[in-house]
């Protein structure tokens, strides 16, 4: 199982605040695409993606157990 | 317990004791960056902030922003304190404190911080106006994340 | 009774009451800057400095500096106070704040300031170490007075 | 009359922080050559003049009932 959160507009759009994917192993870039294209979130294409509270790069592999969160832009401060 | 010196909270920051965090008997100098909410913005009239975190996530990022300060500038302390929450207009949002032996690095460093905040920090607010809301990002201003993601250094940055 | 903005003092300094005295609905940073008594500058260890201050030039000085600021930096708001007598190591010296509504000015305009107390703020220090005292000019790093009298505006300030 | 303050350096020299001069009327460079032939104070030529608490300049008029101070190299902040 693989944990996504979600945060800001991400999250009001998809009315929840993660996401659990029944998946052992998958990279940064397909999980990506899978939550475009299976929850129509609009705003994964410009997000980072963290793995475990860091940020990943698009060949980063992801296994179950791991804890995802899509980052979209920043604006603290 | 020793202090937090990078947190994330729901309550009211007090900048004093960000302060007190950096003191040292060897400072010179004590910066500190208080961001607050403002009421106009363009024309738009801001009513309250909200801002979110993926908190644990944003304070190891600010202990982060801590390290890059104290590589690039030795002998300086440095203490965050970010608030989430519903916050409105003049509340402190942010607040930044940098104790160095002399002056130019400790408002050299606060300003590099507050600059990576707004870079890595997962940390977002929403707009509450008068006739609508909305999330924001920088989007306007930047390509999000030009190098693929956000640059954990940014020799460029001043 | 309106607070002062320019104030010299011999009682301890509040960061907090310079802080409200800056604080604007429109301010989206507030800048402080806090000088405070170092014990080690270069092979010396200073045991506490003792500061004098020709006070009502002084005070007049710190208002010019606040008036340079307004101009250079519209929409900022400035309130500086510093304190005379006899300071202990990690005592505050001097604070400095600074409210825009935007992170730039806040930064560039605190730093003008203690740029600017430092040439034309007639306020003396004399150090005291272990093996004897001096008062302390900025003879030794710049000519005095370079056009005959401290620069009243600055314009390569930065 | 003209007082004149003294602060810092000068003021320990001196012994006092101020000097009462029975002159009418005197320039700015005129009153520094006095005060460091007359009363030897080593640090006058290094130091700015304030009249009435503004800076002045060497050819600068001080009158009777005006207030000069000698301003040594400042070190605030």
């Amino acid at each position: 199982m693989i944990e996504v959160l979600l945060f800001a507009q991400l999250q009001e759009e998809a009315g929840k605040d993660k996401i659990l994917l029944d998946i052992k192993e998958i990279t940064v870039k397909e999980i990506k695409e899978k939550l475009q294209s299976q929850f129509h979130l609009s705003q994964v294409k410009e997000s980072m993606v963290a793995v475990n509270e860091e940020y990943a790069l698009d060949g980063d592999i992801i296994q179950t157990g791991d804890t995802v969160a899509i980052i979209p832009p920043v604006s603290g401060g | 317990m020793r202090d937090k010196l990078f947190e994330v909270v729901e309550d009211p920051i007090s900048v004093d004791s960000l302060i007190k965090k950096v003191e040292d008997r060897n400072a010179g100098a004590i910066t500190t960056f208080i961001g607050t909410v403002r009421e106009i913005t363009g024309k738009k009239k801001t009513i309250y902030l909200e801002y979110q975190a993926y908190k644990p996530m944003a304070e190891k990022m600010l202990a982060q922003i801590g390290k890059e300060i104290n590589e690039r500038w030795p002998d300086t302390k440095v203490a965050i304190t970010h608030r989430i929450g519903s916050l409105d207009i003049s509340a402190i949002a942010v607040v930044i404190a940098v104790s160095s032996p002399h002056r130019k690095p400790a408002y050299q460093a606060n300003e590099y911080a507050i600059e990576r905040i707004k870079q890595i920090v997962p940390i977002w607010k929403k707009e509450q106006w008068e006739d609508g809301e909305a999330w924001i990002g920088d989007q306007k201003e930047n390509v999000p994340y030009p190098t693929g993601k956000p640059e954990i250094k940014d020799e460029d940055n001043d």
